[in-house]
C-alpha cells in the first residue's frame, strides 16, 4: 500500500480523505491556497504546503505546483476529491507520466467520460437508454419525422442555447411547426445561429444514480443508487439511499446497466452512472460522473463499506475482495448538503466567519464537516461547509434523526441553509418520498411556513441578556449570579437558598 | 430596566426586575414570567420558565438581537425608551431625505461590474452593481429612485461584508 | 405511545433517552440535583425539574419526589436509566401503583433477578449452567466430597469473606486439606466466621454478555453477544461486538440460554444476561442486569437496532414487529468509556470544570457524551463522562477508527482515561482479540509504554505561546500577526509577501 | 526572549526570536526551528515546520505548560533566567525546610475520615486523611515523615480541588 497520499483538494473532502488514509496507517500530504491557511483539514495533515494565492486558478488547479509538492513530500498518489482537477484528463495523465498514482479512472476513461458525444455512443454500444433525440443540427422535415419516433411531449432546442432561452416544450403534435420557427428565431436572434435539435421531453422526472467500483482486474460492483432530485440551480441539496420509489427489480436493472456502462469505457476505481427516472419507471442515462460523490456518504452508511478506502485500495493494486450477492444494503440514509447561502436572499452565497459553531450529534448522525469556530469561510470556493447525514433503520427513523440533528446545529456569523433543509425535512410531499427534480422550486413558491412558536421566549431571552450586558458594562453595581463558573458549592448553596424545601 | 421590544410586526413592553439569585422575573405585555437562568457561556443560556427548559443561544449580540430557541431563529429589536424616542426622530429625517440609499456589500466579495456611472439616475428595481462570491454572481439593486452620488469600489476590487460600495440620492 | 415521559436518571443516558423521545415525538421530563443544575441534558429536555441537594439519596434515589415530579408534569411513563432506580423492584412498584408505566420489567422480575439464589435456583430450572459450586456452608467430609464432582482448580471460600480474604484457590487434590485449614482460620479470625464453601475456579474467564428484547406477549429474542472482559475494579472499560472469541455455535447457545432465562422470569422489555466463558468455551451464567446496559450502544451499532426506543415500544404494549431470524448483525463495533479518572494515580476519580472539550467525529464514530466545554463534572456521581463508540466492517477497521477518534478526543480542565485507553487500543495482546478479565491488571503492571514523538514540538509550541501570552501582557509593543480574527484579505497580503513567488 | 524549558528530565535552551509576519524563528539548543504558526484560537494553534503540520493545544496556559500534539501530551517547564535563578534559591530553602509538606484535596471531594490529629508523629506512607469523589474513597499519605502541625478541614466537609487539608513539618 501507499506511504504517502497527497490531496489535491480542500474543505470537507480534503478532510475526509485523510481520515481515510490515517486509518490506513498513511501518511497525508494537503495544499493550500492563501485563503486556505486557516482551514481545518491543513490541522489534521500531516504535511501542509502552500500552492498559491486564493483563486483556485492560482492554486488548486495547479497542476504543475501540485506535482512540485508531490515531489518534493515524496508522496506515492494523489487523490483528486471531487471537483477542481478531479475530472481532468491531462491531469489525471501528468500524474501518470510524473510516475505518481492518481486514484480515479484512466485518463482515457477520464476522456470518453467528459464527452457527451462519446457517452452517449458508448450507452449505444451497450445497450443503456439514453433521452430519446439528438444533438445533430436537424432539418425542419426531420423533425417532424423525429418527433413521431420519440413522441410527445418533446423538447425543441436551439443547439447554440442555454439557460432556456430557444428551448420549446411541446405536447401534442399541432404545436410542433409553431415551436419549431419559434426556437429557430429565438436561437437566431440569442445566438446567431437557428440550428436545433429535438429531445425526449421527461415530466417531472426523478434523478437516480448508481455507485459503481471496480477494481484493475475488472471485477465491478454496484451498491444500489442515490436518490437525488431535490436540486436548486442543478447543484444537488438533499440525497439519499435507497430511493423511496426504487423497486428491487428496477434497481437490478440500472445496477446493471451502471456495471456495463463501466466495463464498456473500462472504469476502474469509484464511479457514479447518473440517470433520469420517468413516472413509469423508465431510467435514462446521462453521464458517468468519473470520481467520489459528494453524496457518497449515504451509500457508505447503507452498505458498510468505505468508499474512499476502496478508492485507495483499488488504486494501489488490491481486488475488491467481495462480489455483487455479497453487498448487503440496510436501513436508510439522508443527506442535507449545509451550504453558506442566505435562503432568505435567493440563496445568495454568504462566506465570512463563523462565530458560533455547535454541530449536532445523536447516534445515526455523522457530520463530514470542513469548518469550525473560528474559522472565515472564503469567498473563492463552493459555498458547501458540512454534509450532515442521518442514517436509521428505516426512511421515517432517518428523517426523525436528521430533523433533530438539523435543529441541534448551531451555525451563527455566516448564513446557512439548515432553517431551509429543516422545512423540506417536513415538507408533507418529501415525507412521503415524493419527489422529482422540480421539487425545491416548487417548494420555494410555497408561502405558508407556519408560525414561528417560541416567539415570546426569545423576547425574554434578549432582555436578560441586554440586561447582563448593561450590567457588565457597569461592573461597580451588585455582581449579578448565574454563571456557570466559579465552584459548584457556591452554585449549590445558593440554589438551596432559593428554593422552597421539598 | 423597561424596553420596547420589535419583532416582525409585534412590539411588546418589557420590565426586567433586577434578578433574585438565579431568578430574573420579566414583565412583558403585563404578564410576568419567572425565569430561571444560568448563563452556560457568553452567547448560551438555559432558561427554566414553569418546568418548561429552553436553551437559548445568543447568534447574534447587538440589538437587533438575533436569537435562537428550539430551532427557531428570531430578529428581536430591543430599545431603551430613549433610543425608541431618537429612532422614530431618525426614521423621519431618512425619511426627509427620500431615498438616500447605501449600497453595502452584503458579505465578502469582489466587485465584478458597475452598472451606473456617478450622476446616473436609477429607478426602483435597477442593477447598480454586480459582485462575486463563491462562484456566484449578485445583482445588488436600487431600492428606490435617485440619482448615483458616490462609487467606493472599482471593478475587480476584493472587499469585505459590509463594505459600502455605491450611495445613491 | 406515550405523550410524555419522565427519565429518572442524569449525565449521558438521560441525554441518549432524550433524544429517543425527541426522534419519537414524545415529550420528556428531566428532574435534576443541585449539581445538575448546568448539565446539558437538563437544557435538551423539553421540561425539567429539582428534585433535590445533590448527594443522590437526596435527589435521584428519592422516589417521593421523582414521582411528585412525573404528576405535576404529567409524564405518562419513567425510563430509569441505569444505575440510581433501574433495578429497584420498589420503585418500580411505586410507578405502577401510581398509574406509571416503568420502562423495565415488572417489580417481580426485578426481584427474581436481584437476588443471587433466585437467580442460580432459575438458572437450574431453565437448564442454564451456572458455576459449579455451592454457597451453603459445607462440612469438611462434604467438601471433599464435592471437590471431586467439581474438579480443580477449585476455589474455597469464607461464607462470610470479601476482598480476597478467607479464600484459597486450590489447583491439585493434595493441596485440599490445608486450604480448607486456612480458609476456615482466615474466616474466623477476619469475620468471626468459619462457615466456608467450594466453587469451580475459572482460570482467566471471559466476560461475555447476551442482548435480549421481550414484548409484553412474551416474543423473546437475542441481539448477539457483548464482550466486556476488559475490567477494573470490576467496572467496565472497554466493551464490543461481536466478540472475537465465539463462534456461531456459541452464539446460538448462549442466546437461547438467555432467552430461556428471560421466559423463565417473564421478563418484558432490554435485559441482559452475564456469563463468565472459560478457555475451552463453557459458558456460566452470572446474573440478569434487568435494565439498559451502559454499553448498549455496541449492540445497536451492529444490529442497527434502536434499544431505547425498543425500550419505550414495548413499554407501551407493541410487540418486538421481527423475529430471532430476522436479526442481521453487521460489521464490529467497540465503546471505549471515558471517565473523569487521573491513570497516573491509581485512576482517582478526577471531578472540576471542563476548560476544553473537542469531541472527535469521523466516519463511524458516534459519541455519547452527557458534558460540554465549561461544564462542571460533579464530584457526587460517577465519574463516567462519554461513551465512544466506533463501528467498522470487521475489527481492524473499528480498531483503527476508535484509535484516531481517541488520539482526537481533546478535554482538558480535568483528568481522564483517554491517553490510558489509547494505550490500551495499540496493545499487542488487544489488537490480537486475547484478553479475559485479568487484562487490564496484567496490563497495568507493562512498564513500557513507547517514547513521545512530539516532546520538541511541545517545547517549542510552549514557548511561542509564552512568548505571545507576554507580548498581549504589554500591549504597547508591535502587534503581532498571525491570528484567524480579522480580515482574509489582510492574512492573504501577508502570506502572499512573506513567500517567495512561485 | 530566552527561556530554559523543562520537560520530563531533559532541559532545552530555547530562544524565541521577534517573529516575522506568520514566522517565527526558535532556537532549541542551538538548533533554530521555522515555524510558519496560525493561532486558531487562544489555546489552539496550527504550526507549519518545514511542511510538517502539528495541531497544538495549550491545554494549561501558565508555566509548567501542558501541550497536546499528535494525541501526545506533555508538561512544559518554561523559565526565564530569572526565574531559573529564583527557582534554584527557593528549592534550596525547601529543602533546607526539609519535610514541610502541604496536603492539599487532588480534586473537589468531601472530608471522609482525619487519620491523624495535630502533633501526631507520621512515616512515610502512613495514611493522613481519607477523601471521597464520585463514590470513591481515596486515601492521601505523608510523602515523608513529620509532625502534623494544622488540620485545616472537619469530617464532613466538602472542598475544592487544591483544598488545603493538613500540614505537616
Amino acid at each position: 500500500m501507499f506511504r504517502k497520499i497527497l490531496i489535491a483538494n480542500r474543505g470537507e473532502i480534503a478532510l475526509r480523505v485523510i481520515r481515510a488514509c490515517r486509518e490506513m496507517g498513511i501518511g497525508t500530504v494537503a495544499i493550500y491556497s492563501d485563503a486556505d491557511r486557516s482551514a481545518l483539514y491543513v490541522r489534521k495533515a500531516d504535511e501542509a504546503y502552500h500552492v498559491g494565492p486564493s483563486p483556485s486558478a492560482e492554486s488548486y488547479l495547479r497542476v504543475d505546483r501540485i506535482l512540485d509538492v508531490a515531489r518534493q513530500s515524496e508522496a506515492e498518489a494523489i487523490h483528486p476529491g471531487y471537483g477542481f482537477l478531479a475530472e481532468n484528463p491531462t491531469f489525471a495523465e501528468a500524474c501518470e507520466q510524473a510516475g505518481l498514482v492518481f486514484i480515479g479512472p484512466s485518463s482515457e476513461t477520464l476522456s470518453l467520460c467528459g464527452s457527451k458525444t462519446a457517452s452517449r455512443r458508448l450507452a449505444k454500444q451497450v445497450g443503456v437508454p439514453t433521452v430519446p433525440g439528438t444533438d445533430q443540427n436537424l432539418r425542419d422535415e426531420e423533425i417532424l419525422q423525429r418527433a413521431q419516433e420519440i413522441g410527445f411531449p418533446l423538447l425543441i432546442k436551439a443547439a447554440a442555447g442555454g439557460g432556456g432561452k430557444g428551448m420549446r416544450i411541446v405536447g401534442e403534435e399541432v404545436e410542433l411547426q409553431s415551436a419549431i420557427r419559434a426556437a429557430r428565431s429565438e436561437g437566431l436572434s440569442s445566438f446567431g445561429d437557428d440550428a436545433i435539435f429535438v429531445e425526449k421531453y421527461l415530466t417531472r422526472p426523478r434523478h437516480i444514480e448508481m455507485q459503481i467500483l471496480a477494481d484493475a482486474a475488472g471485477n465491478t460492483v454496484y451498491l444500489g443508487e442515490r436518490e437525488c432530485s431535490l436540486q436548486r440551480r442543478h447543484q444537488k441539496v438533499v440525497e439519499e439511499a435507497p430511493s423511496p420509489f426504487m423497486t428491487p427489480d428496477l434497481r437490478r436493472q440500472m445496477g446493471e446497466a451502471a456495471v456495463a456502462l463501466a466495463k464498456g469505457c473500462r472504469y476502474q476505481n469509484a464511479g457514479t452512472a447518473e440517470f433520469l427516472v420517468d413516472a413509469d419507471r423508465n431510467f435514462y442515462f446521462l453521464e458517468i460522473n468519473a470520481r467520489l460523490q459528494v453524496e457518497h456518504p449515504v451509500t457508505e452508511l447503507t452498505t458498510g463499506i468505505d468508499l474512499v478506502k476502496s478508492q485507495i485500495r483499488i488504486a494501489g493494486g488490491e481486488s475488491l475482495g467481495f462480489r455483487q450477492e455479497e453487498i448487503q444494503r440496510r436501513g436508510h440514509a439522508i443527506e442535507c448538503r449545509i451550504y453558506a447561502e442566505d435562503p432568505t436572499n435567493r440563496f445568495a452565497p454568504f462566506p465570512g466567519k463563523i462565530t458560533l459553531y455547535r454541530p449536532p450529534g445523536a447516534p445515526g448522525i455523522r457530520d463530514d464537516s470542513g469548518v469550525y469556530e473560528g474559522f472565515e469561510v472564503p469567498m473563492y470556493y463552493d459555498p458547501l461547509i458540512s454534509k450532515l447525514v442521518a442514517w436509521g433503520k428505516d426512511r421515517p427513523e432517518a428523517l426523525s434523526r436528521m430533523r433533530q440533528a438539523l435543529q441541534d446545529y448551531l451555525i451563527a456569523g455566516i448564513k446557512t441553509t439548515v432553517s431551509f433543509l429543516c422545512e423540506v425535512m417536513s415538507d408533507p410531499r418529501f415525507v412521503a418520498g415524493d419527489m422529482d427534480t422540480t421539487f425545491i422550486d416548487t417548494f420555494l413558491q410555497q408561502e405558508d411556513r407556519g408560525e414561528p412558536r417560541h416567539r415570546d421566549v426569545a423576547v425574554v431571552a434578549a432582555a436578560i441578556h441586554a440586561y447582563l450586558t448593561e450590567r457588565e458594562r457597569k461592573p461597580a453595581a451588585t455582581p449579578v449570579s448565574g454563571g456557570v463558573a466559579g465552584s459548584e458549592w457556591r452554585l449549590a448553596a445558593r440554589q438551596q437558598g432559593l428554593r422552597r424545601g421539598w | 430596566m423597561k424596553y420596547i421590544a420589535e419583532i416582525g410586526e409585534h412590539e411588546y413592553l418589557i420590565d426586567v426586575a433586577e434578578p433574585e439569585g438565579s431568578i430574573f422575573r420579566v414583565t412583558m405585555d403585563g404578564v410576568t414570567w419567572e425565569v430561571d437562568y444560568l448563563r452556560i457561556s457568553d452567547r448560551c443560556y438555559s432558561l427554566l420558565v414553569d418546568g418548561t427548559s429552553y436553551e437559548v443561544d445568543i447568534i447574534k449580540s447587538v440589538s437587533p438581537y438575533t436569537v435562537g430557541v428550539r430551532g427557531e431563529v428570531h430578529d428581536v429589536e430591543l430599545l431603551t425608551e430613549r433610543e425608541k424616542r431618537r429612532k422614530a426622530i431618525t426614521g423621519q429625517v431618512a425619511a426627509g431625505r427620500e431615498g438616500r440609499q447605501v449600497i453595502a456589500a452584503p458579505m465578502p466579495s469582489k466587485v465584478v461590474r458597475l452598472l451606473v456611472g456617478v450622476g446616473d439616475q436609477v429607478n426602483a428595481g435597477d442593477g447598480v452593481i454586480v459582485v462575486e462570491a463563491m462562484k456566484m454572481e449578485n445583482e445588488l439593486r436600487s431600492a428606490g429612485p435617485g440619482t448615483v452620488r458616490e462609487i467606493k469600489v472599482k471593478e475587480g476590487e476584493a472587499v469585505g461584508g459590509g463594505h459600502l460600495l455605491v450611495v445613491i440620492e
